[in-house]
């Protein structure tokens, strides 16, 4: 792991999208998660989010996609060990300490997750949710109101006065995951992980806080790390796409390169087995087994068991990063994916 | 900051299929008693009710009595062991009485609906409200003492303790899909009650019935000890204790404490193995 | 065969004041797979659900081969099941957690068919086979199983009926992309070999695509579009199923254009 | 829903929660009133108790328990009487039930509620502590709470009195004492034994409550944006544990009624408790009948008052619902 670790430098030359010379939102490099038990959660994680660029980790469940964006606020499940690197805007988070991480979070990154309507105390007003984000981060408590007010007027909700009086049980799901972002978003942070925010939300609500999302990200200059299951959707919103598997990242490259030409024969295989409502009615096609966490996942390449390509050498070693086209993929025979 | 993870979930439901410590040595004391009190007239070192004036308050270890004597010189081992036959027959009885009543009419309330289930509810609530000590007691007071009429109250009592969680496990039992799949594939709404829902909700009744035995327990050992129980010659532990009282003022408790203890363990244990039952459905029921 | 196998007029099911299915009509020929389409709140769910018999109507009617349903006997509780069969989102919870996923196949066949234990047991074998499950899985408990392979078992169940007509609720929903595949696909093959007619109710238009010949798009209890599948998702001509069309994300999605979308549905 | 509506419809809910507490406590009433009538043979001797009376005497108690009317009219009048607080005459004493109880509410009363504050504070504490902390602290309190919920409260008097009273001396054995102070002293070790196993089934019940409420998401959303570790507890964890929490605590005063039966006599107390289980050897009904019947009043009180603080606590108990 720790060799593939140097192959980092490799990853300048992929497709990032002109990150320049400012520092990143976010920067992940060969972070790696265990569990006290010795259960291996993620091994040689690798993810970069510049300032206001939108990146999406895309990846079925067990993947270790929410475990990695987690671990960017430094939430690591009970008894875990990280090596590594993860810096937000700056900060090292595995070795910060309890009130770094709490000014990190207050000030420099917000999370957005699944299920608006877990994320917030249902005995609580929606105004108490905002203003405990305010005044966490230091707002005086005078300004509070105020500004929750401005907040939720931001995020499209009619009668912002009113419905910070109202419990979150009187709210929909999407105008609860509109209070949710409008709390995210109060701290002006420099990086945002959205966690499946659209997938408990009806189609025609998931556009319009997709819209609301990228609006206010727009305006703030906000990096976003959108992690979703949805190929589509990653596609459709981000500059880059990362593709995870098993707790590793199997595929990197931009969001329109991710369709046109796939280098992974996962990602391929994602692509394949989802049915779509654009284009001519194609077969899909199945991926045979189901999807793998980390821990009993097969030596070497993760996805060779499910694998059409996979031969003899691919359970040797765990394949490194190559360019392919437009992608980076983990894979020795990048170039027998694309038709 | 909890995270599902499949393998952790793996481990800890291995975990738990390993019996706890405690849950062994619940069943062995349990069984202990069992055996002590059915074998009493063949294991017990003295008879329960042989006095000896002379041999009056000894203290635990002094010569042939090993747990000492009480103040009118009994073993007090054998007591005990004479003892545990009302001491765990009668709660038992109040158990099977209330769990045959609390079954029927936890279920009946749960798959009947409507204003059946608010009048069966209502009712148990009316139960609920008089402490079950306290509806024995009213009993007692119109009976006299003796342990059949407290054993029928407190049934009674207990009813509502078991047919609420019957109710109210077997109404969130009928809400999962299975049991609406069995309707959809045709099959009568007995046949699924008896046969899906009842087994489903058998394990959380054995749970809650061993919480009711130990509480029934308790309420009878406090009758006896406060001369509202058996009536002698008969013997509990709670009335071992209450013969005690005098003995302990004058700084002499062991004829009194022990069989406490004994009362204590036997609680601790039937808790533990109720908790026990209940934790693995819990764990069953986990599941993704 | 041109008789539909099952056809729903004017259904109407209402909940104290709120009406969740509101004068819902189609019909489905054998063989044929029929899409519902919608949102929550659309009582795709709801009418799905009084096809399974799991509610009662307000008013109208479902007729299944040619009779029309209804009744709590025995006689027409059995035959609605045997014609008609109900795959549910969440596999897990359609099986009795208590019993291995043979035993729960076995029983509706000890209940509609007869017969000696052994016989069952070759069938079950079969229907397991049939959906691509192994023996061993067969001998697991629900909780031992993944998703995919409990959706496959819960199929299998529903096979062992040999129903004409499979009504799916959401039953892809939960499942992986890879899984949701195996799933799809199989079900396809099915409806080939066996001439089964599917009602597959479902919020995700590129499954319902794939998965379906004709279909409906329910808005707030109501049929708002009907017709051929491709043609309803190439020129949809109900602003909502524009709507819902253009909110699905791809290459090039434009918000811009799912705002005037939403407008021009709130100006109706 | 409009304000003005729902405000209607909770104004609604009060009166139907209060009007079934009311219901329940008439019911009860009943079969309190009912009890002596269930006995085989004539209640009348029941009610005597084997005691030798008169053939006036009986006929008197036979017209005092309206035994010589119909059931339905000598409940009325019963209950007729215990609503103007008067609950009879005792058989045993020959005064007033109404005073027999009165002067002896304040020890009783005091004692509850001198060991409800003792339960309830050490209870939570122990709740959240080892809810929150976990790991060793949490199976010690654990195991505390298991034994201390399975300890009858005569077994945990009798240990107390033999240990603090008469092998140290700390406490009085007997007695309620006079003044406030002493009062106090007196039924420490009273209140203690009555308190415990409150005290075990709060530490257990609050903490899987407080350890359920740890694990929900909204809590780890909130750490998520930085706020801190005592206002997470605060406002997220404790906040959203109060209702079982409360609802708990007044379940729990069942128990604590009939402990001053117990615990009054096991320490010599003049209480309510001990004039309990002497009147129900005694067989002094209408003693028995008058403190079932404000035992239970008193126990429906409160909880009906739990129930309606209810949705205060917790806003999405819904009011128009019907209840439990």
């Amino acid at each position: 792991m720790r060799v593939l670790a140097k192959k980092t430098p490799a990853r300048r030359e992929a497709p990032d999208g002109g990150a320049g010379d400012r520092r990143d939102a976010l920067g992940v490099s060969g972070l790696s998660l265990t569990l006290g038990t010795g259960v291996p959660l993620l091994a040689d994680v690798t993810v970069r989010v510049g300032r206001g660029e939108t990146v999406g980790l895309v990846g079925e469940s067990g993947s270790g996609k929410s475990l990695t964006a987690r671990t960017a606020l430094g939430m690591l499940p009970r008894g875990a060990r990280a090596t590594g690197e993860v810096t937000v805007a700056d900060v090292d988070v595995l070795a910060a300490g309890r009130r770094r991480l709490r000014e990190l979070r207050r000030t420099r990154a917000s999370m957005i997750f699944q299920d608006p309507r877990a994320s917030i105390n249902p005995v609580r007003r929606i105004g108490d949710y905002l203003t405990e984000g305010l005044r966490a981060r230091g707002v005086p408590a005078r300004a509070v109101a105020g500004r929750a007010l401005e907040l939720l007027d931001q995020v499209g909700i009619r009668d912002p006065g009113g419905a910070l009086r109202c419990f979150p049980h009187e709210f929909s799901g999407g105008m609860l995951q509109r209070v949710v972002i409008a709390g995210a978003l109060s701290t002006e942070p420099e990086l945002l992980l959205a966690d499946e925010p659209t997938t408990a939300l009806d189609v025609t609500t998931q556009a319009e806080v997709i819209a609301l999302l990228k609006d206010m990200q727009r305006a703030h200059g906000t990096g976003m790390l959108f992690v979703t299951h949805d190929l589509d959707l990653a596609a459709a919103i981000c500059d880059r796409v990362y593709v995870m598997y098993a707790g590793r990242i199997v595929e990197e490259s931009t969001g329109s390169g991710l369709f046109g030409a796939p280098a992974h024969p996962y990602t391929r295989a994602l692509l394949e087995a989802s049915p779509s409502v654009h284009g001519d009615r194609v077969a899909i096609r199945a991926i045979a087994g189901r999807p793998r966490s980390l821990a009993d996942s097969p030596t070497g390449c993760s996805f060779r068991d499910r694998c059409p390509l996979a031969g003899d050498d691919c359970a040797e070693t765990v394949p490194a990063h190559r360019p392919h086209g437009q992608s980076l993929a983990a894979c020795l025979r990048p170039g027998q994916v694309t038709p | 900051m909890t995270l599902t993870i499949p393998a952790l979930r793996a481990r800890s439901a291995r975990r738990r299929r390993r019996r706890p410590l405690a849950v062994s040595l619940a069943v062995a004391f349990l069984i202990l008693l069992t055996v002590a009190g059915l074998l009493a007239p063949v294991l017990a070192p003295h008879s329960p009710d042989a006095t000896s004036l002379l041999n009056s308050l000894l203290p635990p270890g002094a010569g042939e009595h090993w747990l000492g004597t009480d103040s009118t010189g009994r073993d007090v081992l054998s007591r005990i062991m004479y003892g545990a036959r009302l001491s765990l027959l009668a709660p038992l009885g109040v158990v099977l009485l209330s769990g045959v009543l609390g079954i029927a009419i936890g279920l009946l309330a749960a798959r009947a609906g409507g204003w059946a289930d608010a009048v069966i509810s209502r009712g148990m609530d009316i139960v609920f409200a008089f402490p079950s000590l306290l509806l024995a007691m009213l009993v007692v007071a119109v009976t006299g003492p003796g342990l059949t009429a407290p054993i029928c109250a407190l049934a009674v009592s207990y009813t509502p303790f078991v047919g609420r969680v019957v109710r109210s496990v077997a109404i969130q039992e009928g809400a999962r899909p299975y049991m609406e799949s069995y309707r959809v594939m045709g099959f009568g709404v007995l046949w699924v009650t008896l046969r899906h829902l009842l087994p489903n909700v058998m394990p959380v009744l054995i749970a809650q019935s061993a919480l009711a035995f130990g509480y029934a327990l308790v309420d009878l050992a406090s009758l006896s000890y406060l001369g509202l129980g058996v009536r002698p010659p008969d013997a509990d532990w709670g009335s071992m204790i209450s013969q005690a009282r005098s003995a302990i003022l004058q700084g002499e408790p062991w004829s009194g404490l022990l069989p406490g203890l004994v009362v204590l363990l036997t609680v601790v244990s039937v808790n533990v193995l109720g908790e026990h039952i209940g934790g693995s459905i819990a764990g069953k029921r986990e599941g993704s | 065969m041109n008789a539909p196998v099952l056809s729903v007029t004017s259904l109407v099911k209402r909940f104290g004041h709120l009406t969740a299915v509101d004068d819902v009509s189609f019909e489905l020929m054998p063989g044929a797979s029929l899409g519902i389409v919608g949102e929550s709140g659309s009582g795709k769910t709801t009418t799905a659900r009084i096809l399974a018999g799991l509610e009662q109507p307000t008013s109208g009617t479902v007729t299944l081969d040619g009779e029309i349903v209804g009744g709590q006997s025995r006689r027409a509780r059995l035959r609605q099941a045997r014609l008609l069969q109900m795959i549910f989102q969440d596999p897990y919870g359609s099986f009795d957690p208590r019993r291995t996923v043979a035993e729960s196949i076995a029983e509706p066949l000890r209940l509609h068919a007869p017969g000696p234990a052994a016989a069952h047991r070759a069938r079950v074998g079969e229907l397991l086979d049939q959906v691509g499950l192994s023996a061993r899985a067969g001998e697991s408990l629900p909780r031992e199983l993944s998703g995919g392979q409990r959706q496959r078992a819960a199929i299998a169940r529903a096979l062992g009926i040999a129903p004409r007509v499979l009504v799916l609720d959401e039953a892809v929903a939960a499942l992986d992309v890879s899984i949701q595949a195996q799933i799809l696909t199989l079900l396809d093959e099915l409806r080939r070999d066996t001439g089964i007619s599917y009602v597959f109710v479902s919020h995700d238009l590129a499954v319902v695509r794939y998965i379906t010949d004709t279909a409906v798009v329910m808005r707030h209890g109501r049929i708002v579009e009907r017709g051929e599948t491709e043609q309803i998702l190439r020129s949809p001509r109900h602003p909502y199923t524009r709507l819902l069309l253009d909110s699905i994300p791809s290459p090039g999605w434009d918000l811009d254009r799912v705002a005037r979308d939403r407008r021009a549905l709130d100006a109706l | 829903m409009k304000p003005t509506q729902r405000r209607r419809t909770f104004a609604g809910w009060i009166g139907r929660r209060a009007l079934g507490g009311v219901l329940t406590v008439l019911i009860a009433s009943i079969l309190i009133y009912g009890a002596l009538r269930l006995v085989p043979g004539d209640p009348v001797l029941a009610v005597t108790g084997g005691r030798r009376l008169t053939p006036e005497q009986i006929e008197a108690l036979r017209h005092r328990y309206g035994l010589d009317r119909g059931f339905a009219q000598g409940y009325l009048a019963w209950i007729g009487d215990a609503l103007r607080l008067d609950l009879g005459t005792s058989l045993n004493y020959q005064t007033g039930v109404t005073s027999l109880i009165a002067d002896r509410l304040g020890v009783s009363g005091l004692l509850i509620l001198y060991s409800a504050l003792l339960a309830i504070v050490s209870g939570s504490a122990v709740a959240l502590v080892s809810a929150v902390k976990g790991g060793p602290v949490n199976r010690v309190a654990g195991i505390a709470a298991a034994v201390t919920t399975a300890t009858p409260t005569f077994v945990s008097a009798i240990g107390l009195l033999a240990l603090f009273s008469v092998g140290l001396g700390w406490f009085p054995a007997t007695g309620a004492g006079t003044g406030l102070a002493d009062r106090l002293w007196h039924l420490t070790l009273p209140a203690v034994a009555m308190a415990l196993v409150a005290f075990g089934v709060l530490a257990r019940v609050g903490n899987a409550a407080f350890t359920e409420e740890l694990r929900r998401e909204h809590v780890e959303v909130a750490r998520s944006r930085g706020v801190g570790g005592a206002a997470v507890i605060g406002r997220h964890v404790v906040r959203n544990a109060l209702a079982p929490m409360l609802t708990i605590v007044g379940l729990l005063f069942a128990s604590l009624f009939v402990g001053t039966a117990v615990v009054e006599t096991a320490f010599g107390l003049d209480g309510v408790g001990s004039l309990l289980v002497g009147s129900v050897s005694r067989r002094d009904f209408p003693v028995v009948q008058g403190i079932a019947l404000i035992a239970v009043l008193l126990f429906v009180v409160i909880n009906t008052l739990v129930d309606l603080a209810m949705p205060f606590i917790d806003p999405r108990v819904t009011v128009g619902g019907p209840s439990r």
